[in-house]
């Protein structure tokens, strides 16, 4: 049983929960001093989302080792949400 | 399988056609058939009047509301014995009788809505008629379903012995057109094609009561031929 | 399957391979070709005659609403749908023949869809119709019930989702435990996003505005397209479907 | 099954499209909403997620390696966090209507309690999926879903698309907890 948790899996589990908590942390500092619509924290904020979500791509689902289209359609779909994502902010705010 | 439901579930048939008689006769808007140009005051004034009638006539159908359904899945059950290559038509037929059973009862409580207070305001009480009348007159989309997928399937039959007759076949399409019109009945106020007129309820009540009442006989000598069926099989079966 | 018994046994003088027609799944044929011809009535009827779908915005003032409901070409085509509606069944009766071909998969999940889709039929469409017509036959009517009838139609139209998710649950299952592969898996996939769509069509009840209202971008321009494109879709695999059913399938039992 | 995953990371994409071009019309409202909203159940839900993530990863490692009871535990501890993830959500929203703040509130709730509920509805459809994993391990009597006869061995593929979807649905979560919130 414990022989499987010391699998490379288990480090990006702790990588994404320590990278939650920083985000977390992230957006609760905005509370303190200003409540405006800043985009650094945004931009940081979903930096983040997409970097977790790339991982859970890579290693959770193994995307790794899969065939080349599809490494490349998930990155592309995680690059595409981040330029959508910033479009409609911008055009927004 | 001895056919002894299917002749109950046929004759459900008269009797329920009676009960119905009795009611179109009790309920005072259909004969003569209720004006759709009549206002709202004078719609409202019709149904106060009439309030016992208009209850009781309307109860009644809503206890019998569906009660050609068995007769319908005796068909289907028949048309389940015709040798064609798959029971398409059967399906849709049944599915077809199925939501054209909801709307009658609609209509149906949609009347007795009208009368459940009589001293509404004229315009819910002329919103509510009129539902009632759309509900009764208008859904004939789904019995032409049913006419078509019957009249298809006795044509396509290929038994030697066929269970319908060709002209049952013919005689369904020829209801199925006379009652289209009655569809135009929710865009016109005058005329036959309103729901009071010649086209949209004379037309489309009195052919869907005489389909009724000859697809019975011809429903129930199918039955009997199988009835006969099933005895010369078994007979051949102690033979054998 | 008793049914199968009986014609055998009733039928010992047809031999089904008397039949002359041109094809031997004619009916089916017919029955699969109502489906295009009338959804394409019913987009004709909805869009261009009543104008229903693109809907107009639930905010409408009651002027618009006043004169929206008065349209002659709205209660036209609900008198056309009246009279057309019987072809859905038809479509249903052949999807049902279909999935009664299913190895794994009991009869009960065939019959669900057959009563799934006559129950649609009422509230979903035809009911909503007579709405409009109610509120186009008598333009006397004080502004709120006409402005009532305008919810009442567009809600029920757009907003009645249970008999159609329950036909697409069942769908979905019985496509996934066929293992004949009648319909093909990724079309099982499609249903669920038809299914996703109609449960995002939920909130169309709480909100009139953004794109959760009735004409929202999300409720109702992605339902329509996902619905659209998995109607064409079954089309095609029912064609398959039927295309390479063997042909000693056919007969009595069918 | 990767069909259906593209579908919908697709369909989510137009979700958020949508809230985030709304969100840019009036940032004041979005930000007045999300103050109201409580990061840390947010954060406790992500972290949940990703630890019944891991299970699920390490049951396709077991699987790989025939160890079925391993597979099974990992499988049982993925699922429970599931379930734990569902009771939090719920408890959330409880907390949330009991404080009057119902969706019909305005915009900001109707978004978030409409990317929850679906989130939800794909948590319990990912749980099922979960159980048809479980039968696959250890099949009952009866036989496993929709197995062809006589396959002895559970199907690794069949373990590692449940597992697919199970990330597809914490990969959603991942997104939806950035966006509602911790988004400025």
């Amino acid at each position: 049983m414990t022989a499987y948790l010391r699998s490379p899996l288990t480090a990006v589990w702790l990588i994404l929960t320590s990278v939650t908590f920083a985000s977390w942390w992230l957006g609760a500092s905005g509370d303190s001093h200003r409540l405006g619509v800043s985009l650094s924290i945004t931009g940081s904020v979903v930096a983040i989302a997409l970097l977790k979500t790339r991982l859970v791509f890579w290693y959770f689902m193994e995307v790794r080792s899969a065939p080349a289209w599809l490494r490349w359609t998930c990155d592309g779909w995680l690059a595409g949400l981040a330029v959508v994502i910033f479009a409609l902010y911008s055009c927004g705010s | 399988m001895n056919t002894r439901d299917q002749n109950i579930c046929l004759w459900l048939v008269p009797c329920f056609g009676v009960l119905f008689a009795i009611g179109f006769t009790i309920f005072p808007g259909f004969v003569p058939p209720l004006s759709p140009t009549l206002t709202a005051e004078q719609v409202a004034d019709f149904y106060r009047q009439n309030v016992a009638q208009v209850r009781s006539s309307m109860i009644l159908l809503n206890l019998i509301g569906i009660g050609f359904i068995p007769f319908f899945m005796v068909i289907v059950v028949q048309m389940m014995r015709m040798a064609i290559p798959s029971r398409a038509f059967a399906y849709s037929y049944l599915s077809a009788a199925a939501s054209g059973g909801t709307l009658f009862a609609l209509a149906d409580l949609a009347w007795l809505n009208a009368v459940a207070r009589p001293e509404r305001d004229p315009q819910l009480t002329l919103l509510l008629n009129d539902l009632a009348w759309f509900s009764l007159i208008a859904p004939v989309g789904f019995i032409i379903a049913q006419n078509l997928c019957l009249a298809l399937s006795i044509y396509m039959d290929a038994r030697a012995k066929p269970i319908f007759a060709r002209w049952v076949g013919h005689f369904n399409l020829v209801t199925a057109l006379l009652m289209a019109p009655g569809a135009f009945a929710i865009v016109y106020k005058t005329g036959p094609l309103a729901w009071d007129g010649a086209l949209s309820f004379w037309l489309r009540l009195g052919t869907y009561a005489l389909y009724v009442a000859v697809m019975f006989f011809v429903v129930r000598s199918a039955v009997r031929e199988q009835a006969l069926e099933d005895e010369h099989a078994v007979a051949m079966g102690v033979a054998a | 399957m008793s049914g199968s018994a009986l014609t055998a046994v009733a039928a010992p003088s047809a031999s089904v391979e008397t039949l002359r027609l041109p094809s031997r799944k004619l009916d089916q044929w017919i029955c699969y070709w109502s489906i295009p011809f009338f959804y394409t009535l019913f987009g004709l009827i909805f869009a261009a005659l009543g104008r229903i779908m693109p809907p107009p915005s639930p905010t409408a003032s009651v002027p618009d609403i006043l004169e929206y409901m008065q349209r002659p070409g709205l209660r036209v085509g609900m008198a056309l749908l009246a009279l057309s509606l019987g072809l859905a069944s038809l479509s249903s009766g052949v999807i049902v023949v279909q999935m009664k071909r299913m190895e794994g998969v009991s009869p009960a999940l065939a019959y669900a869809y057959l009563t799934a889709l006559a129950v649609a039929g009422v509230p979903g469409c035809l009911f909503p119709g007579f709405v409009f017509a109610l509120g186009g036959f008598r333009p006397e009517y004080a502004p709120e019930i006409h402005v009532m009838l305008y919810d009442l139609g567009f809600l029920s139209f757009v907003g009645s989702l249970g008999c159609f998710v329950v036909q697409y649950v069942v769908f979905a299952v019985a496509i996934f435990l066929d293992r004949r592969t009648i319909f093909p898996k990724w079309l099982g996939y499609l249903t669920i996003w038809a299914l996703v769509t109609e449960l995002v069509a939920a909130p169309i009840w709480v909100t009139r505005t953004g794109p959760f209202a009735w004409n929202g971008l999300l409720s109702f321009w992605q339902g329509t397209a996902i619905f659209v494109g998995w109607e064409f879709c079954l089309c095609v695999c029912l064609h398959r479907a039927i295309k390479n059913q063997p042909l000693e399938e056919l007969g009595c039992e069918g | 099954m990767w069909f259906f995953v593209i579908g919908e990371l697709w369909i989510f994409t137009c979700y958020f499209a949508c809230y985030i071009y709304d969100r840019g019309q009036n940032p004041e409202l979005f930000l007045a909403g999300q103050q109201l909203l409580s990061r840390g159940i947010g954060v406790l839900n992500t972290i949940i997620l990703l630890t019944s993530s891991l299970f699920v990863a390490l049951c396709v490692q077991a699987t790989r390696a025939r160890d079925v009871a391993t597979a099974s535990r990992f499988l049982a501890l993925g699922g429970g966090c599931g379930v734990l993830f569902m009771l939090v959500k719920a408890g959330e929203w409880y907390v949330k209507i009991r404080e009057r703040l119902p969706p019909s509130l305005h915009e900001f709730f109707l978004y978030y309690f409409m990317f929850t509920a679906l989130h939800l509805i794909h948590v319990s459809l990912g749980l099922l999926i979960l159980v048809l994993l479980w039968r696959e391990l250890n099949p009952m009597p009866r036989r496993r879903f929709a197995a062809a006869p006589g396959a002895e061995q559970p199907r690794v593929a069949f373990i590692e698309v449940g597992a697919t979807y199970w990330h597809i649905v914490d990969a959603l979560w991942i997104a939806i907890f950035a966006l509602v919130y911790l988004m400025r």
